[in-house]
């Protein structure tokens, strides 16, 4: 490694000079910072600033710089010096602006920015310039798992883009649900006539695509590796095993429709004149086929009326059947009663719904439905019977207030979708527990749970992608849909999210984007998303393991295996560079080369504590770095100010957090240690999805450890902290001084 | 009267919405209301008493076949003819239209309210001017006060005298077109002949659809 | 020469000695002045009203309608027809809109109409007198004959419904249409704001259902007085019908003291134009218009 | 002259909202050239202006944070703001594109220090705020803006306000010299992801917005909420500064009408859901919520959300489309029509009318320049013919924010293929 060569800058401007000693902070840097090269300049990020500290690098050798001006979240086109390890110190946003500009204040102002100063100098020397992933796969090829609208779209569009595509498929024929529709609702102006599936002819494009190779009647016995190597194994028809070596994956594994069986008081099983959405589309197919209009299916007699009625099974507040919305199916109806109309308009057809679903230019489609004699009536329905040929439905008529019993030749159920996902995780790795533990009924349930597997991923976290809600596939939802826990590995379609096919296409071609940037980072060992390009990556001193399997188990993102001597195995290009694995290890031998238990540590070390007389306590805050670094920002640029005898560190994640940081601390002599995370749970905040969830639970056990060194627990807070609390948060933060100061001073100063 | 009735019914075998649309001038919108209530709660009578069912409430009603309901109803003949409903409908629905329609359709088939005093303005309205071309105002409100007899015409006319008194001085009513000498066009018989034409053709289009 | 001529269809109830006589006259007055040649259709024919709907069908109502635009047509080639009443001009304007997208109706009116020896070959445009005041003329054009602005004068303009709706005049919203308030502030006098402006007042239904037209009456009046105003102006026969003449009865019922003429622009935009009480037909209003007596008189 | 690096494999991203950040950070992570183009001096489109997102009831800058990371970390975007595409001209893998930039009078030294803000005394209609409140003329849009950079309102220029702003800048910000300026760049393809636009609600007369100062559209309400709004959180009607505690929602303010938008706008419903939970966040059980609504369309996963709100005693549902608004001499606007459950009438007067008001694709009325099929409601349409033009998010259809995420996902892949297919015929 070549030499070390540390500077320190530190800015003059934006006040910082008329707030603070900015001599005395120079001092700090060379004496207590240590640096080779310590400089001032009136106004840091000024294109002669700039042009200093580059002419350091290249001609003093600088490799490390602590930049001590403003956020780190500021003026980052101008420090950007991708070849050097950069550290900065928050002068601006973290120190003068969130402190009034008064004599008294002076003193505090001045110690605040100064520990500033050492801390960057301190973290800089702990860094190093990610040098990048050396284990990359660099294959280029997508795997895309199921055959239907959503596979099949996903596999032409990455073909498009240039790149190879594996399409594996476990029944005969490519198409999915769509091939089964006798016609697809419309897609395009005017949104008036249901149009042709569509997927003979996608069929067709992928069978002339070289770039895809497809297999039918096969599943995924097997995968293995990581994004740009994946090992998959195929099972195929034979029986016979295909290896094909994979950079990333999509699932597009659809859905089936709820079991209508569940549904006796609908009728359903009780008449071959209740059907639902497939069912009439069946019926659907074989009449065209025939070239006969749509008949009954107890007699084949002519069907006079049709009654359709939505939300069977759906939207159920009882929790005994689908609780969501599957979203197509109020389309689907209108396209099932065009059906019906288009082939004969004096033939009664009658939607029940309680509320019409049609969004976006589905308005259009509803209208035309109307135009062509379509009834729409809002009602419940709570009973349908048959007798004979004829069925007779019995709905609450919410419009006109009255029960209502109206015959119909055929009675069409919407009863919605459920997503073809693997196993749940979490019920998958307690069975497992339990048949570890010997239990004959959990063996049973894992060989059954282990039969729905998709992709049979050999992870140590279990074989499929985790599911979110109901069942459907992981997804960060709002802002990053595709984001799953499992780098590399996309879902795409119903498998995410109820939908229908045009939306499924959207998302499919979507998935394929992500998949394919997956692949080309992979490749370049940087990460995915949300640190997306970061060369570092965690590596592990095995000598000082003691295989307590923690990080294995807590990696958010099923990283980490275990090797054949039960050692962590790291694959790289699944990590997400959250720090969860290095907050978990007990014994700190984990750790990513510009984010370590140094690099904080040394910071919290840097910190100048004052004895027990000074009436100076001190209180470490270990901010995230996405929503509470920002918020504290913010909270500058606004003048908010709070107490100056807090000191904040940003961190990836609280889940990254190790307890080691708050047991120096306090050995350390602080007072306090104030720990700012994300919302978690069920609707977390967090974007490592679970980080701030495990950092919580792992920081639930730290009170032993400040009963053990006589402490008061409340020494050790954490908050949940949203990157709006601008103005609310230094009011946490005052709160919590104001409670520190009126316990006596940490006992641990001065040692 | 109410044979014609009977045939409609037995033709339409309980299609109500379909007797509607082919049989009610501007039936055919009935279906495209969404149910919104924006035309109820338009009109400018819908906070009085008197509307049993507002136009959204009527064509829901003819949806789900409440034949006698509808057509006997008083709701129809309590249009202003204001074309709230008309400009705002959100499906564009031509609401004021479809309810005189459906009032018209109700009136011919002889299933509209006895005495509805609107239908008989209405009918006295246009008996009257299509009597010799032009409104005898006169005439007109004669026949709309004695409606209901004699008596009640006198008391009703007594009511009104201060405002009949009015309008005469005001040379606003001129008492001999009591007695007929009052505007009217040159041509009657033409305007006769062509608007029993017109009735004759109109009789047999509606016959012709009823049958298709 | 005239610079605008256009063939005149008055209307029944704006004939002489009819319920809207008044309107009619200051019309007269209002044209002379803006040099506008109103020529009546020849032996023209009533349009049947809305109102008319359960006994008419739809052909028989076109029919009365097209008979008009046959002898406009033929008698006063290229002219609009212009309608002075609302009810008139909806009738019309209706007629015409059905006949041109409605080829069946067409060809059976044509078929009626041969009975009365007439027949359509174009159907002439139908306007309202306010649409050739404000489209064809234009408000500077209106303003330039005022002599005598009505200064001070506080004025509701009452718009209505069919004047306003299906229709309505061009550029104007259906809600809150602007068009009457600036004619009035044209010849000089103050338009209120007040929110009954387009209700309907219950005309259909003066007659068959009098307690509910005066309903509705009266909450017109009553918020044209709370806007401060001191008459009503309307371009509707109808409507000034309605809001005038049951002033008293309303009284009556709800002890009220409404005593608010009720006036046409054509009898505001006369005075304003120098004309005499006479010609506005001042004398026509059955609530005397006082202050435009004696300002008249000045 | 501002310079812009880009050629026939650069792609183009109009709009800087959600989907055109996401549509250009995707291209850029995937190793392409990206040139981003915003209208506004700001990046981040109207997601910013939310207080909270459905369903999470989480925070929209939480996701800005991140995306401004991964741009701040990408060399390959090249971002333009006060930028808007003048023409287009030549064909898919080849265009060359007109843009002109807007003089922002605050150049690349600032530091976002404050000073200018603090002498310049003319204050503007704060449009971040969507002018519920002023602003100074110089000022920064808001505390999340990239770039993290003043802006000197074009007002001002020329008067001694301008002057000030220049003289308390100590690093040379401030320059008043900058002009409008046209550039054309090019681009192998084009992701237009200029979003929408809230309805104009003055345009239903019968709501009155534009006569009762207590009837104020859902986009006004998000910023009320907002503890950085306008009034710091606090849910208080504009008349009076009164405490809205009885607040009424109208869904399908235009929408689902064909006298004002045909299309069903899609997130209405799902917003005003929402926004009850701000009327219970700021006074719980004193807070009461109606939602009048034709349709409640939670769609998918979002049914849940629905079901809470349902569940909860302090909202009601009336379904109706609410007729008109007048209002009554406290100043509370009052909701007349008719719940169509049973035909009742109704005349409620509420302390705040809140109007869903629909979506409006920013596109319609603007004239893209270049051939792009566009529906009759203005939205872009998927179509062959748009061969190297794409929509993304909002332009292309009524969407919430993750769909609008997947749709600038899947768009950024459509440009992606066609500069490939470039890089490829040039190798």
């Amino acid at each position: 490694m070549a030499d070390v060569k540390t500077a320190a800058y530190i800015c003059k401007g934006c006040e910082i000079d008329k707030r603070v000693d900015v001599a005395a902070l120079a001092k700090a840097a060379t004496k207590s910072g240590k640096m080779n090269i310590v400089r001032e300049h009136d106004f840091l990020c000024s294109a002669e600033g700039v042009a200093m500290i580059q002419n350091d690098i290249d001609n003093e050798g600088v490799t490390h710089a602590a930049i001590c001006a403003c956020s780190r979240r500021a003026k980052t086109d101008a420090f950007n010096f991708p070849t050097t390890a950069i550290s900065r110190g928050n002068l601006r946003e973290g120190v003068i602006w969130i402190r009034p500009d008064t004599e008294a204040a002076r003193e505090t102002t001045q110690e605040m920015a100064e520990d500033y100063v050492r801390m960057a100098c301190a973290e800089v020397k702990a860094m190093q310039v990610p040098q990048g992933n050396p284990n990359t796969g660099g294959v280029k090829t997508l795997l895309v798992v199921g055959g239907g609208m959503s596979g099949m779209t996903s596999a032409l569009e990455a073909s498009k883009a240039g790149y190879k595509v594996v399409l594996v498929e476990k029944t005969g024929a490519l198409g999915g649900w769509t091939a089964k529709l006798h016609k697809r609702i419309p897609t395009r102006e005017p949104f008036k006539a249901p149009e042709d599936n569509g997927v003979s002819d996608m069929v067709a494009r992928i069978e002339a695509d070289s770039n895809i190779k497809v297999y039918l009647n096969a599943t995924i016995a097997k995968t293995d590796g990581s994004p740009g190597r994946f090992k998959v194994e195929i099972a195929i028809e034979s029986g016979a095993i295909a290896n094909e070596d994979i950079g990333a994956i999509i699932q597009a594994t659809g859905f089936t429709l709820y079991d209508a069986n569940k549904l006796p008081e609908l009728g359903y099983g009780k008449s071959p004149n209740v059907v639902d959405q497939a069912g009439l589309e069946g019926l659907a197919r074989d009449a065209a086929a025939a070239g006969k209009p749509i008949c009954r299916p107890s007699d084949g007699q002519p069907v006079n009326k049709v009654v359709f009625v939505q939300c069977a099974g759906q939207r159920d507040t009882t929790g005994t059947h689908l609780q969501y919305c599957s979203g197509f199916c109020c389309n689907t109806s209108i396209k099932q009663a065009m059906y019906f109309k288009d082939g004969n308009p004096d033939i009664d057809t009658v939607v029940l719904f309680t509320d019409l679903r049609t969004p976006g230019n589905g308005e259009d489609f509803y209208r035309a439905a109307q135009n062509k004699g379509v009834i729409f009536s809002k009602g419940v329905v709570s009973n349908v019977s048959a007798s004979g040929n004829t069925c007779s439905v019995k709905f609450k008529d919410l419009i006109l207030n009255e029960e209502v019993d109206t015959q119909a030749d055929l009675v069409v159920l919407a009863t919605g979708m459920v997503p073809s996902s693997g196993p749940e995780l979490d019920a998958l790795n307690e069975a497992n527990r339990l048949a570890e533990g010997g239990d004959e009924g959990a063996k049973e349930q894992v060989v059954q749970m282990m039969s729905k597997s998709v992709l049979n991923l050999t992870y140590r976290q279990g074989p499929d992608v985790p599911q979110f809600k109901h069942g459907f596939n992981d997804s960060h939802f709002i802002c990053f849909p595709y984001e799953t826990r499992r780098t590399a590995i996309y879902n795409a379609g119903p498998v995410r999210r109820p939908m229908d096919i045009l939306q499924a296409q959207e998302d499919a071609t979507g998935a394929a984007m992500k998949a394919i940037q997956a692949m080309e980072n992979a490749g370049l060992g940087k990460a995915a998303h949300p640190r997306a390009g970061d060369l570092s990556f965690p590596t592990v001193r095995l000598e000082g393991c003691t295989q307590c399997k923690r990080c294995t188990v807590e990696c958010p993102f099923g990283a980490i295996d275990e090797d054949a001597k039960r050692f962590p195995l790291f694959n790289e290009s699944r990590c997400r560079r959250c720090g969860t694995c290095m907050g978990a290890c007990p014994v700190r031998v984990i750790s990513f080369e510009n984010y370590s238990v140094n690099t904080v540590g040394s910071q919290i070390k840097a910190v100048d504590v004052p004895d027990e007389f000074s009436e100076k306590p001190r209180i470490l805050i270990l901010a995230c770095e996405n929503d509470a670094y920002p918020a504290l920002d913010m909270a500058g640029m606004n003048r908010h100010e709070y107490d100056p005898f807090v000191r904040v560190i940003p961190i990836r994640c609280l889940g990254s957090v190790n307890t080691i940081w708050i047991t120096d601390a306090l050995n350390g002599g602080y007072d306090g240690v104030m720990l700012m995370g994300c919302k978690h749970g069920e609707e977390y905040q967090c974007h490592f999805v679970k980080g701030s969830e495990l950092g919580r639970y792992r920081l639930s056990k730290v009170g032993d450890t400040l009963k053990g060194m006589n402490l008061e627990t409340e020494r050790v807070m954490d908050v949940e902290v949203a990157i709006t609390d601008i103005a609310t948060l230094p009011q946490k933060i005052n709160d919590y001084a104001a409670l520190i100061k009126s316990f006596p001073p940490s006992p641990f100063k001065g040692f | 009267m109410s044979d014609l009735n009977q045939t409609m019914a037995a033709r339409y075998q309980n299609n109500f919405l379909k007797e509607i649309e082919e049989q009610a001038e501007m039936g055919e919108w009935v279906k495209m209301c969404m149910q919104c209530g924006l035309c109820s709660g338009s009109c400018p009578t819908n906070f009085q008493a008197g509307w049993d069912h507002p136009p959204q409430e009527i064509f829901m009603m003819i949806r789900a076949g409440k034949r006698d309901e509808v057509l006997k109803s008083n709701s129809m003949w309590m249009c202003t003819s204001c074309y709230n409903c008309y400009v705002r409908c959100p499906r564009k629905v031509p609401v004021t239209h479809v309810m005189h329609g459906i009032a018209e359709y109700a009136y011919r088939i002889g299933q509209s309210p006895k005495n509805q005093p609107t239908q008989h303005l209405s009918k006295t309205f246009w008996d009257n001017c299509t009597k010799t071309g032009r409104v005898n105002e006169v005439k007109l409100t004669q026949s709309l006060y004695f409606k209901d007899g004699i008596g009640a015409g006198i008391k009703k006319a007594m009511e009104m005298q201060a405002v009949a008194l009015g309008l005469v001085k005001a040379k606003r009513l001129n008492p001999l077109e009591a007695i007929g000498i009052a505007h009217k066009c040159k041509d009657i018989k033409g305007i006769q002949a062509m608007l029993a034409k017109a009735n004759e053709l109109e009789a047999q289009r509606k016959a012709e659809k009823a049958k298709a | 020469m005239a610079r605008k001529e256009y063939a005149f269809y008055p209307g029944c109830s704006s004939q002489k000695g009819a319920s809207a006589s008044n309107y009619l006259t200051s019309v007269e007055s209002m044209c002379n002045t803006l040099d506008i040649k109103m020529t009546e259709i020849p032996d023209w024919n009533c349009c049947g009203a809305s109102v008319s709907y359960a006994e008419s069908g739809e052909l028989p109502r076109t029919a009365m309608n097209a008979r008009n635009f046959a002898l406009a047509e033929s008698n006063l080639p290229g002219q609009d027809i212009v309608a002075t009443c609302a009810a008139c001009w909806l009738g019309s304007r209706e007629s015409k809109e059905r006949l041109e997208h409605n080829s069946g109706l067409l060809a059976d009116t044509q078929t009626a109409l041969k009975e009365a020896g007439l027949q359509i070959k174009v159907i002439p445009e139908i306007r309202h007198m306010v649409e050739v005041l404000i489209e064809d003329l234009g408000y500077d054009e209106l303003k330039k004959p005022v002599k005598k602005p009505l200064n001070g004068m506080k004025f509701a303009g009452y718009v209505g419904c069919q004047t306003n709706r299906p229709f309505g005049i061009n550029g104007e919203s259906f809600e809150n249409p602007m068009y009457l308030d600036k004619l009035i502030e044209t010849v000089g006098g103050e338009a209120v704001p007040y929110d009954q402006k387009v209700t309907c007042c219950g005309g259909a239904l003066a007659f068959s259902e009098p307690e509910k037209a005066q309903a509705q009456i009266k909450d017109i009046i009553e918020a044209a007085y709370d806007g401060g105003a001191e008459m009503i102006v309307t371009p509707c026969p109808l409507c000034q019908a309605n809001v005038e003449v049951y002033q008293g009865q309303i009284n009556k019922k709800y002890g009220t003291k409404f005593d608010i003429p009720v006036l046409y622009y054509s009898q505001l935009m006369t005075l304003a134009y120098g004309g005499t009480a006479k010609q506005a037909a001042l004398d026509g209003n059955v609530v005397r218009a006082r202050k435009l007596e004696e300002f008249a008189g000045k | 002259m501002t310079s812009v690096v880009a050629t026939n494999q650069t792609i183009l991203v109009v709009g800087g909202g959600i989907s055109g950040m996401t549509a250009a950070l995707e291209a850029a992570e995937t190793g392409k050239q990206v040139v981003l183009v915003e209208t506004n001096p700001y990046l981040g489109g109207r997601t910013v202006q939310l207080y909270r997102y459905f369903p999470k009831m989480c925070h929209p800058t939480c996701g800005l944070e991140i995306n401004l990371r991964r741009l701040k970390a990408n060399p390959r975007i090249q971002v333009l703001t006060l930028a808007e595409v003048t023409g287009i001209s030549g064909s898919k893998g080849n265009y060359s594109v007109s843009v002109k930039l807007k003089p922002r009078y605050v150049n690349a030294n600032c530091t976002a220090c404050g000073e200018c803000g603090k002498v310049v005394q003319t204050e503007i209609a704060d449009e971040f705020n969507y002018n519920l409140g002023k602003i100074k003329a110089a000022y920064l849009p808001s505390s999340m803006a990239y770039p993290q950079r003043y802006v000197i309102d074009s007002s001002i220029i020329g008067t001694p306000d301008a002057e000030r702003a220049k003289a308390a800048c100590k690093y040379d910000a401030v320059d008043l010299e900058q002009e409008e300026e046209v550039i054309s760049l090019n681009a192998g393809a084009i992701v237009w992801a200029t979003g929408w636009q809230p309805y104009a609600a003055e345009k239903i007369v019968y709501y009155g917005y534009d006569r009762f100062p207590n009837v104020i559209t859902n986009v006004e309400f998000e910023r009320l909420a907002d503890p950085h709004g306008p009034t710091g959180g606090k849910i208080l009607r504009p008349s009076d500064g009164k405490e809205a505690r009885n607040v009424a929602f109208i869904q399908c303010a235009g929408s689902r009408d064909e006298n004002h938008l045909r299309h069903c706008s899609r997130f209405c419903c799902m917003g005003s859901l929402k926004q009850t939970h701000y009327v219970e966040e700021a006074f719980g059980d004193a807070g009461k919520s109606t939602i009048y609504y034709i349709d409640i369309r939670a769609i998918d996963r979002f049914e849940d959300f629905y079901q809470k709100v349902q569940a909860n005693p302090n909202v009601s549902f009336v379904k109706s489309k609410v007729a008109r608004i007048t209002q009554d001499k406290d100043g509370n606007p009052v909701c007349n029509g008719v719940n169509v459950e049973g035909y009742k009438r109704y005349a409620t007067a509420h302390d705040l009318v809140v109007l869903a008001v629909g979506m409006e694709p920013a596109v319609k009325g603007m004239d893209i320049p270049a051939d792009v099929m566009s529906d009759s409601s203005g939205f872009i349409m998927a179509d062959p013919a748009n061969a190297g033009i794409f929509g993304a998010g909002c332009a292309t259809n009524a969407l919430d924010v993750n769909r609008s995420v997947q749709s600038a996902t899947a768009a950024a892949l459509r440009a992606i293929q066609v500069v490939n297919k470039v890089a490829r015929a040039e190798v």
